[in-house]
Protein backbone atom coordinates (compact mmCIF):
# COMPACT_ATOMS: atom_id res chain seq x y z
CA UNK A 1 0.00 0.00 0.00
CA UNK A 2 1.32 3.27 -0.88
CA UNK A 3 3.12 5.76 1.95
CA UNK A 4 3.47 9.42 2.21
CA UNK A 5 6.93 9.30 3.45
CA UNK A 6 8.19 12.95 4.61
CA UNK A 7 11.86 13.91 5.43
CA UNK A 8 13.17 16.68 8.10
CA UNK A 9 16.64 18.72 8.68
CA UNK A 10 19.98 16.36 7.56
CA UNK A 11 17.84 13.59 6.23
CA UNK A 12 15.52 15.63 3.91
CA UNK A 13 19.26 16.87 2.70
CA UNK A 14 21.44 13.75 2.50
CA UNK A 15 18.60 12.07 0.49
CA UNK A 16 17.71 15.47 -1.37
CA UNK A 17 13.91 15.51 -1.19
CA UNK A 18 11.32 16.52 1.44
CA UNK A 19 8.82 13.37 0.54
CA UNK A 20 7.89 11.30 -1.81
CA UNK A 21 5.39 8.45 -2.11
CA UNK A 22 6.28 4.97 -1.89
CA UNK A 23 4.94 1.40 -2.15
CA UNK A 24 7.08 -0.81 0.01
CA UNK A 25 6.58 -4.77 -0.46
CA UNK A 26 4.73 -6.54 2.37
CA UNK A 27 7.59 -7.39 4.25
CA UNK A 28 7.85 -3.89 5.29
CA UNK A 29 5.94 -4.26 8.24
CA UNK A 30 7.86 -1.82 10.88
CA UNK A 31 9.51 1.76 10.14
CA UNK A 32 12.90 0.43 10.97
CA UNK A 33 12.14 -2.24 7.80
CA UNK A 34 11.02 0.61 5.92
CA UNK A 35 14.17 2.12 6.34
CA UNK A 36 16.32 -0.92 5.59
CA UNK A 37 14.18 -0.83 2.82
CA UNK A 38 14.74 2.88 1.71
CA UNK A 39 18.88 2.09 2.67
CA UNK A 40 19.05 0.02 -0.53
CA UNK A 41 17.41 2.54 -2.63
CA UNK A 42 21.16 4.28 -3.09
CA UNK A 43 23.61 6.39 -1.29
CA UNK A 44 21.87 9.51 -0.21
CA UNK A 45 19.64 6.83 1.55
CA UNK A 46 21.79 4.76 2.68
CA UNK A 47 23.92 8.13 4.10
CA UNK A 48 20.48 9.00 5.59
CA UNK A 49 20.02 6.01 7.89
CA UNK A 50 23.47 4.95 7.90
CA UNK A 51 23.14 5.06 11.89
CA UNK A 52 19.24 3.93 12.99
CA UNK A 53 20.10 5.38 16.29
CA UNK A 54 19.90 9.09 14.89
CA UNK A 55 16.48 8.24 13.63
CA UNK A 56 13.17 9.16 14.87
CA UNK A 57 9.85 8.73 13.04
CA UNK A 58 6.74 9.82 13.33
CA UNK A 59 3.45 7.44 12.07
CA UNK A 60 0.32 9.23 10.64
CA UNK A 61 1.85 12.35 12.93
CA UNK A 62 2.58 10.60 16.09
CA UNK A 63 5.99 10.16 17.46
CA UNK A 64 6.24 6.35 17.81
CA UNK A 65 9.34 4.18 18.30
CA UNK A 66 11.38 2.45 15.54
CA UNK A 67 10.03 -1.04 16.21
CA UNK A 68 6.16 0.26 15.99
CA UNK A 69 3.88 -1.62 13.10
CA UNK A 70 3.18 0.40 9.78
CA UNK A 71 -0.44 -1.37 10.19
CA UNK A 72 -1.94 0.39 7.53
CA UNK A 73 0.10 3.83 8.03
CA UNK A 74 -0.46 6.68 5.33
CA UNK A 75 1.95 8.94 6.75
CA UNK A 76 5.45 8.13 7.89
CA UNK A 77 7.97 11.15 8.68
CA UNK A 78 12.01 10.10 9.54
CA UNK A 79 13.85 13.05 11.03
CA UNK A 80 17.11 13.43 13.63
CA UNK A 81 16.13 13.83 17.27
CA UNK A 82 14.84 17.26 17.70
CA UNK A 83 16.45 20.49 18.36
CA UNK A 84 13.63 23.42 19.02
CA UNK A 85 12.96 25.09 21.95
CA UNK B 1 -8.35 28.14 30.83
CA UNK B 2 -7.63 27.95 26.04
CA UNK B 3 -3.72 28.06 25.82
CA UNK B 4 -2.68 30.61 23.46
CA UNK B 5 -0.57 28.67 21.15
CA UNK B 6 1.18 30.34 17.82
CA UNK B 7 3.36 29.09 15.71
CA UNK B 8 4.33 31.98 12.93
CA UNK B 9 7.49 33.23 10.63
CA UNK B 10 6.98 37.21 12.06
CA UNK B 11 9.12 38.38 14.62
CA UNK B 12 6.76 38.47 18.08
CA UNK B 13 6.98 40.62 21.33
CA UNK B 14 7.28 39.27 24.39
CA UNK B 15 5.26 42.32 26.09
CA UNK B 16 2.33 41.65 24.69
CA UNK B 17 2.08 37.82 25.42
CA UNK B 18 2.46 38.92 28.92
CA UNK B 19 0.70 42.14 29.11
CA UNK B 20 -2.21 39.72 28.16
CA UNK B 21 -1.58 36.79 31.28
CA UNK B 22 -0.74 39.54 33.47
CA UNK B 23 -4.53 41.14 32.55
CA UNK B 24 -6.15 37.70 33.85
CA UNK B 25 -6.02 38.91 37.48
CA UNK B 26 -4.26 36.05 38.45
CA UNK B 27 -1.21 37.27 40.42
CA UNK B 28 1.75 35.53 39.14
CA UNK B 29 2.99 35.22 36.17
CA UNK B 30 6.28 33.70 34.84
CA UNK B 31 7.92 33.56 31.27
CA UNK B 32 11.02 32.47 29.28
CA UNK B 33 12.73 33.41 26.71
CA UNK B 34 14.88 31.53 24.18
CA UNK B 35 17.07 34.04 21.50
CA UNK B 36 19.33 33.62 19.19
CA UNK B 37 22.79 34.07 19.95
CA UNK B 38 25.00 35.13 17.92
CA UNK B 39 28.59 33.55 19.30
CA UNK B 40 31.08 31.67 16.89
CA UNK B 41 29.83 34.16 13.80
CA UNK B 42 27.03 32.98 13.71
CA UNK B 43 25.04 34.57 11.19
CA UNK B 44 21.41 32.83 10.72
CA UNK B 45 18.81 30.29 11.97
CA UNK B 46 17.03 27.88 10.38
CA UNK B 47 13.63 26.90 12.04
CA UNK B 48 12.65 23.56 10.32
CA UNK B 49 9.68 21.86 11.32
CA UNK B 50 6.59 19.59 10.61
CA UNK B 51 3.72 21.92 9.87
CA UNK B 52 1.13 19.09 10.00
CA UNK B 53 2.47 17.58 13.51
CA UNK B 54 4.28 21.25 15.16
CA UNK B 55 0.40 22.31 16.67
CA UNK B 56 -0.66 19.02 17.70
CA UNK B 57 2.73 18.80 19.59
CA UNK B 58 2.38 22.26 20.83
CA UNK B 59 -1.42 21.66 22.01
CA UNK B 60 -0.63 18.53 23.94
CA UNK B 61 2.16 19.78 25.76
CA UNK B 62 -0.08 22.63 26.92
CA UNK B 63 -2.60 20.30 27.91
CA UNK B 64 -0.07 18.44 29.98
CA UNK B 65 0.81 21.35 31.74
CA UNK B 66 -2.68 22.72 32.17
CA UNK B 67 -3.45 18.90 33.90
CA UNK B 68 -0.36 19.31 36.16
CA UNK B 69 -0.72 22.82 37.33
CA UNK B 70 -3.41 25.14 38.21
CA UNK B 71 -3.13 27.61 35.52
CA UNK B 72 -5.36 31.16 34.54
CA UNK B 73 -3.11 31.26 31.38
CA UNK B 74 -0.42 29.91 29.25
CA UNK B 75 0.87 31.20 26.03
CA UNK B 76 3.73 29.34 23.53
CA UNK B 77 4.99 31.19 21.07
CA UNK B 78 7.87 29.94 18.70
CA UNK B 79 8.94 30.92 15.12
CA UNK B 80 9.90 28.90 12.54
CA UNK B 81 12.10 30.02 9.66
CA UNK B 82 15.25 32.56 9.24
CA UNK B 83 15.99 34.17 12.11
CA UNK B 84 19.10 36.53 13.13
CA UNK B 85 20.97 37.02 16.09
CA UNK B 86 19.37 38.85 18.85
CA UNK B 87 16.15 37.58 17.48
CA UNK B 88 13.52 35.63 19.62
CA UNK B 89 12.72 31.89 19.03
CA UNK B 90 10.31 30.89 21.61
CA UNK B 91 8.44 32.33 24.71
CA UNK B 92 6.72 30.54 27.37
CA UNK B 93 4.50 31.93 29.63
CA UNK B 94 2.09 31.22 32.06
CA UNK B 95 -0.02 32.92 34.94
CA UNK B 96 -1.57 31.53 37.66
CA UNK B 97 -2.87 31.94 41.64
CA UNK B 98 0.43 30.37 42.80
CA UNK B 99 4.09 31.37 41.77
CA UNK B 100 4.91 27.89 41.37
CA UNK B 101 2.36 26.82 39.50
CA UNK B 102 3.11 29.28 36.97
CA UNK B 103 7.15 28.88 37.34
CA UNK B 104 6.74 25.41 37.44
CA UNK B 105 4.24 24.82 34.19
CA UNK B 106 6.11 27.45 32.11
CA UNK B 107 9.51 25.20 32.86
CA UNK B 108 7.66 22.04 32.40
CA UNK B 109 6.65 23.42 28.81
CA UNK B 110 9.91 24.17 27.30
CA UNK B 111 11.50 21.15 28.70
CA UNK B 112 9.37 19.38 26.55
CA UNK B 113 9.25 21.89 24.02
CA UNK B 114 13.04 20.90 23.43
CA UNK B 115 12.29 17.16 23.40
CA UNK B 116 8.71 16.36 21.92
CA UNK B 117 7.98 18.77 19.24
CA UNK B 118 9.13 18.57 15.87
CA UNK B 119 11.48 21.41 15.08
CA UNK B 120 15.27 21.26 13.72
CA UNK B 121 17.51 24.12 14.32
CA UNK B 122 20.16 24.38 11.02
CA UNK B 123 22.68 26.91 12.20
CA UNK B 124 24.78 29.20 9.32
CA UNK B 125 28.24 30.68 10.08
CA UNK B 126 29.98 33.96 8.48
CA UNK B 127 32.41 31.49 6.85
CA UNK B 128 29.60 29.89 4.49
CA UNK B 129 29.49 26.57 6.55
CA UNK B 130 26.15 25.66 8.36
CA UNK B 131 25.44 22.85 10.75
CA UNK B 132 22.48 21.14 12.36
CA UNK B 133 22.31 21.73 15.53
CA UNK B 134 22.51 18.32 18.22
CA UNK B 135 19.90 17.34 20.20
CA UNK B 136 21.27 17.59 23.91
CA UNK B 137 21.72 14.54 25.91
CA UNK B 138 20.61 16.80 28.77
CA UNK B 139 17.37 17.77 27.03
CA UNK B 140 15.93 14.31 27.60
CA UNK B 141 17.31 14.01 30.98
CA UNK B 142 15.72 17.35 32.02
CA UNK B 143 11.95 16.08 30.39
CA UNK B 144 12.65 13.02 32.56
CA UNK B 145 13.00 14.71 35.68
CA UNK B 146 9.24 15.95 35.47
CA UNK B 147 7.80 12.36 35.42
CA UNK B 148 9.27 12.04 39.00
CA UNK B 149 7.96 14.89 40.16
CA UNK B 150 4.32 14.87 39.28
CA UNK B 151 2.24 12.34 38.14
CA UNK B 152 -1.18 13.40 37.32
CA UNK B 153 -1.29 14.16 33.24
CA UNK B 154 2.01 12.67 32.67
CA UNK B 155 2.21 11.04 28.88
CA UNK B 156 5.40 8.66 29.58
CA UNK B 157 6.27 8.84 26.10
CA UNK B 158 10.08 7.99 25.03
CA UNK B 159 12.20 11.54 24.28
CA UNK B 160 12.57 12.20 20.66
CA UNK B 161 15.51 14.42 21.72
CA UNK B 162 19.30 13.09 22.84
CA UNK B 163 20.88 9.66 22.04
CA UNK C 1 28.05 39.40 36.08
CA UNK C 2 26.48 42.52 38.33
CA UNK C 3 22.79 41.88 39.43
CA UNK C 4 20.46 44.96 38.96
CA UNK C 5 18.21 45.87 42.26
CA UNK C 6 15.80 48.40 42.44
CA UNK C 7 13.68 48.74 45.33
CA UNK C 8 11.44 51.72 44.11
CA UNK C 9 7.42 53.44 45.00
CA UNK C 10 7.27 54.20 40.72
CA UNK C 11 5.19 51.37 38.73
CA UNK C 12 7.88 49.78 36.34
CA UNK C 13 7.77 48.12 33.28
CA UNK C 14 9.08 44.38 33.14
CA UNK C 15 9.36 44.90 29.57
CA UNK C 16 12.27 47.51 29.63
CA UNK C 17 13.74 45.08 32.59
CA UNK C 18 13.84 41.89 30.16
CA UNK C 19 15.43 44.05 27.24
CA UNK C 20 18.03 44.86 28.84
CA UNK C 21 18.61 41.05 29.72
CA UNK C 22 18.28 40.14 26.12
CA UNK C 23 20.84 42.10 24.96
CA UNK C 24 23.76 40.19 26.76
CA UNK C 25 23.18 37.52 23.96
CA UNK C 26 22.83 34.82 26.76
CA UNK C 27 20.32 33.14 24.95
CA UNK C 28 18.04 32.17 27.56
CA UNK C 29 15.66 34.52 29.59
CA UNK C 30 13.53 34.00 32.47
CA UNK C 31 11.11 36.45 34.46
CA UNK C 32 8.84 36.53 36.93
CA UNK C 33 6.46 39.31 37.67
CA UNK C 34 3.64 39.41 40.60
CA UNK C 35 0.96 41.99 40.36
CA UNK C 36 -1.66 43.26 42.74
CA UNK C 37 -4.81 40.90 42.78
CA UNK C 38 -8.13 43.02 43.07
CA UNK C 39 -10.62 40.20 44.27
CA UNK C 40 -12.32 40.05 47.71
CA UNK C 41 -13.09 43.57 46.96
CA UNK C 42 -9.44 44.53 47.45
CA UNK C 43 -8.64 48.54 46.32
CA UNK C 44 -5.30 48.69 47.54
CA UNK C 45 -2.55 47.41 48.39
CA UNK C 46 0.51 48.77 50.64
CA UNK C 47 3.85 47.52 51.13
CA UNK C 48 5.83 48.82 53.88
CA UNK C 49 9.51 47.99 54.79
CA UNK C 50 12.70 47.78 56.33
CA UNK C 51 14.60 50.89 54.47
CA UNK C 52 17.57 50.45 56.20
CA UNK C 53 18.42 46.66 55.41
CA UNK C 54 15.88 45.92 52.61
CA UNK C 55 18.32 46.68 49.57
CA UNK C 56 21.38 44.48 51.39
CA UNK C 57 18.70 41.94 52.05
CA UNK C 58 18.17 41.65 48.26
CA UNK C 59 22.10 41.88 47.30
CA UNK C 60 22.34 39.32 49.50
CA UNK C 61 19.76 36.90 47.68
CA UNK C 62 20.94 38.13 44.40
CA UNK C 63 24.40 37.26 45.40
CA UNK C 64 23.46 33.59 46.94
CA UNK C 65 21.91 33.14 42.99
CA UNK C 66 24.62 33.93 41.21
CA UNK C 67 26.83 31.93 43.30
CA UNK C 68 24.98 28.83 42.10
CA UNK C 69 23.90 29.44 39.15
CA UNK C 70 25.84 30.67 35.82
CA UNK C 71 23.95 33.72 35.31
CA UNK C 72 24.64 36.13 32.30
CA UNK C 73 22.20 38.72 34.45
CA UNK C 74 20.04 39.40 37.18
CA UNK C 75 17.46 42.10 37.87
CA UNK C 76 14.82 42.18 41.31
CA UNK C 77 12.77 45.18 41.13
CA UNK C 78 10.74 45.47 43.94
CA UNK C 79 8.41 48.18 44.58
CA UNK C 80 7.17 49.93 47.84
CA UNK C 81 4.59 51.64 48.67
CA UNK C 82 0.58 51.96 48.05
CA UNK C 83 -0.75 50.53 44.75
CA UNK C 84 -3.88 49.82 42.68
CA UNK C 85 -5.22 46.24 41.50
CA UNK C 86 -3.84 44.65 38.74
CA UNK C 87 -0.30 47.21 39.21
CA UNK C 88 3.13 45.12 39.09
CA UNK C 89 4.76 44.35 42.77
CA UNK C 90 7.74 42.34 41.97
CA UNK C 91 9.99 41.47 39.01
CA UNK C 92 12.88 39.22 39.01
CA UNK C 93 14.69 38.27 35.60
CA UNK C 94 17.74 36.10 34.93
CA UNK C 95 19.77 35.44 32.01
CA UNK C 96 21.84 32.25 31.26
CA UNK C 97 23.20 30.64 28.70
CA UNK C 98 21.17 27.32 29.75
CA UNK C 99 17.44 27.50 30.39
CA UNK C 100 17.44 25.54 33.58
CA UNK C 101 20.03 27.84 35.51
CA UNK C 102 17.93 30.98 34.22
CA UNK C 103 14.25 29.26 35.40
CA UNK C 104 15.89 28.30 38.60
CA UNK C 105 17.94 31.24 39.28
CA UNK C 106 14.65 33.58 39.40
CA UNK C 107 12.94 31.01 41.10
CA UNK C 108 14.93 30.87 43.77
CA UNK C 109 15.45 34.62 44.21
CA UNK C 110 11.54 34.77 44.14
CA UNK C 111 11.22 31.81 46.65
CA UNK C 112 13.73 33.97 49.37
CA UNK C 113 12.17 37.22 48.72
CA UNK C 114 9.43 36.29 49.95
CA UNK C 115 10.95 34.48 53.30
CA UNK C 116 14.06 36.67 53.54
CA UNK C 117 13.72 40.33 52.80
CA UNK C 118 11.68 42.64 55.28
CA UNK C 119 8.78 43.38 53.57
CA UNK C 120 5.22 43.24 54.98
CA UNK C 121 1.69 43.57 53.14
CA UNK C 122 -1.33 45.14 54.12
CA UNK C 123 -4.65 44.81 51.88
CA UNK C 124 -7.13 47.90 51.70
CA UNK C 125 -10.76 46.44 51.36
CA UNK C 126 -13.60 48.52 49.11
CA UNK C 127 -15.53 48.46 52.74
CA UNK C 128 -12.82 50.28 54.40
CA UNK C 129 -11.38 47.56 56.31
CA UNK C 130 -7.66 46.73 56.35
CA UNK C 131 -5.56 44.05 57.25
CA UNK C 132 -1.80 42.63 57.55
CA UNK C 133 -1.02 39.95 54.82
CA UNK C 134 0.07 36.80 57.07
CA UNK C 135 2.77 34.87 56.13
CA UNK C 136 2.50 31.27 54.53
CA UNK C 137 3.80 28.47 56.10
CA UNK C 138 4.07 27.29 52.24
CA UNK C 139 6.58 30.22 51.77
CA UNK C 140 8.87 28.26 54.46
CA UNK C 141 8.61 25.07 53.18
CA UNK C 142 9.33 26.37 48.87
CA UNK C 143 12.45 28.16 50.32
CA UNK C 144 13.64 25.29 52.09
CA UNK C 145 13.39 23.02 49.00
CA UNK C 146 17.02 24.93 47.93
CA UNK C 147 19.13 24.07 50.59
CA UNK C 148 18.74 20.19 49.10
CA UNK C 149 19.07 21.00 45.87
CA UNK C 150 22.18 23.13 45.46
CA UNK C 151 24.94 23.19 48.41
CA UNK C 152 26.73 25.80 46.45
CA UNK C 153 26.38 29.41 48.63
CA UNK C 154 23.62 28.04 50.56
CA UNK C 155 23.27 30.64 53.61
CA UNK C 156 21.00 28.16 55.89
CA UNK C 157 19.32 30.76 57.75
CA UNK C 158 16.35 30.20 59.78
CA UNK C 159 13.32 31.59 57.24
CA UNK C 160 11.49 35.07 58.34
CA UNK C 161 8.01 34.20 57.11
CA UNK C 162 6.33 31.24 58.40
CA UNK C 163 5.21 30.44 61.81
CA UNK D 1 23.08 51.33 77.18
CA UNK D 2 20.51 53.02 74.47
CA UNK D 3 18.91 50.71 71.78
CA UNK D 4 17.58 52.52 68.64
CA UNK D 5 14.56 50.23 68.37
CA UNK D 6 11.83 49.77 65.14
CA UNK D 7 8.97 48.84 64.73
CA UNK D 8 6.94 47.19 61.89
CA UNK D 9 4.11 46.69 60.58
CA UNK D 10 1.27 45.67 62.71
CA UNK D 11 3.84 45.98 66.08
CA UNK D 12 4.21 49.34 65.04
CA UNK D 13 0.51 49.62 64.86
CA UNK D 14 -0.42 47.71 68.26
CA UNK D 15 2.59 50.07 69.64
CA UNK D 16 1.48 53.51 67.80
CA UNK D 17 5.04 54.79 67.35
CA UNK D 18 7.86 53.57 64.04
CA UNK D 19 10.78 53.25 66.90
CA UNK D 20 12.28 54.62 69.49
CA UNK D 21 15.15 55.05 71.85
CA UNK D 22 15.57 52.92 74.61
CA UNK D 23 17.70 52.05 77.78
CA UNK D 24 17.12 48.74 78.94
CA UNK D 25 18.33 47.38 82.81
CA UNK D 26 21.58 45.10 82.55
CA UNK D 27 19.42 41.78 82.48
CA UNK D 28 17.96 42.21 79.23
CA UNK D 29 20.51 40.71 77.01
CA UNK D 30 18.35 38.97 74.10
CA UNK D 31 15.84 39.84 71.61
CA UNK D 32 13.34 37.79 74.03
CA UNK D 33 14.38 39.20 77.32
CA UNK D 34 13.54 42.34 75.61
CA UNK D 35 10.51 42.00 73.91
CA UNK D 36 9.61 40.84 77.93
CA UNK D 37 10.67 44.17 79.38
CA UNK D 38 8.86 46.07 76.67
CA UNK D 39 5.88 44.34 77.46
CA UNK D 40 5.58 45.46 80.83
CA UNK D 41 5.31 49.18 79.33
CA UNK D 42 1.50 49.21 78.28
CA UNK D 43 -1.17 47.47 76.21
CA UNK D 44 0.08 48.33 73.23
CA UNK D 45 3.17 46.71 73.90
CA UNK D 46 2.10 43.64 75.32
CA UNK D 47 -0.64 43.40 72.53
CA UNK D 48 2.30 43.56 70.29
CA UNK D 49 4.58 40.68 71.70
CA UNK D 50 1.37 38.77 72.93
CA UNK D 51 2.34 35.60 70.62
CA UNK D 52 6.27 35.65 70.44
CA UNK D 53 6.33 33.39 67.94
CA UNK D 54 5.01 35.84 65.96
CA UNK D 55 7.71 37.93 66.45
CA UNK D 56 10.86 38.37 64.36
CA UNK D 57 13.82 40.20 65.02
CA UNK D 58 17.15 41.94 63.37
CA UNK D 59 20.39 42.94 65.51
CA UNK D 60 22.15 46.02 63.94
CA UNK D 61 20.11 44.67 60.08
CA UNK D 62 20.96 41.36 60.47
CA UNK D 63 17.65 39.12 60.73
CA UNK D 64 18.85 36.81 64.20
CA UNK D 65 16.92 34.62 66.27
CA UNK D 66 14.94 35.46 69.67
CA UNK D 67 17.67 34.07 71.82
CA UNK D 68 20.70 35.58 70.10
CA UNK D 69 22.62 37.81 72.73
CA UNK D 70 22.14 41.44 71.95
CA UNK D 71 25.77 42.42 72.86
CA UNK D 72 26.07 46.13 72.53
CA UNK D 73 23.60 46.52 69.42
CA UNK D 74 22.68 49.57 68.20
CA UNK D 75 19.60 49.13 66.28
CA UNK D 76 16.91 46.21 67.44
CA UNK D 77 13.91 45.77 64.55
CA UNK D 78 10.58 43.75 65.61
CA UNK D 79 8.71 42.97 62.75
CA UNK D 80 5.96 39.84 61.87
CA UNK D 81 7.14 37.39 60.10
CA UNK D 82 7.93 38.67 56.13
CA UNK D 83 5.40 38.87 53.54
CA UNK D 84 7.26 40.69 50.30
CA UNK D 85 7.11 39.56 47.05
Amino acid sequence: MAIDLLYFAWIREAIGCDGETVDPPDNVTTAAELIDWLSARGDGYADAFADKGRIRVAIDQEFAGLEKPLAGAREVALFPPVTGG
Amino acid sequence: MMPVIRLQHAVFDPVAECAKLELGDAGAVASFTGLVRGEGGLVALELEHYPAMTEEALKRIAADAAGRWALAGLTIVHRVGRMAPGERIVFVGAASRHRGDAINAMHFVIDWLKTDAPFWKREEFADGHSAWVEAREGDAVQREKWSDRTKKGCRGAAPLSGK
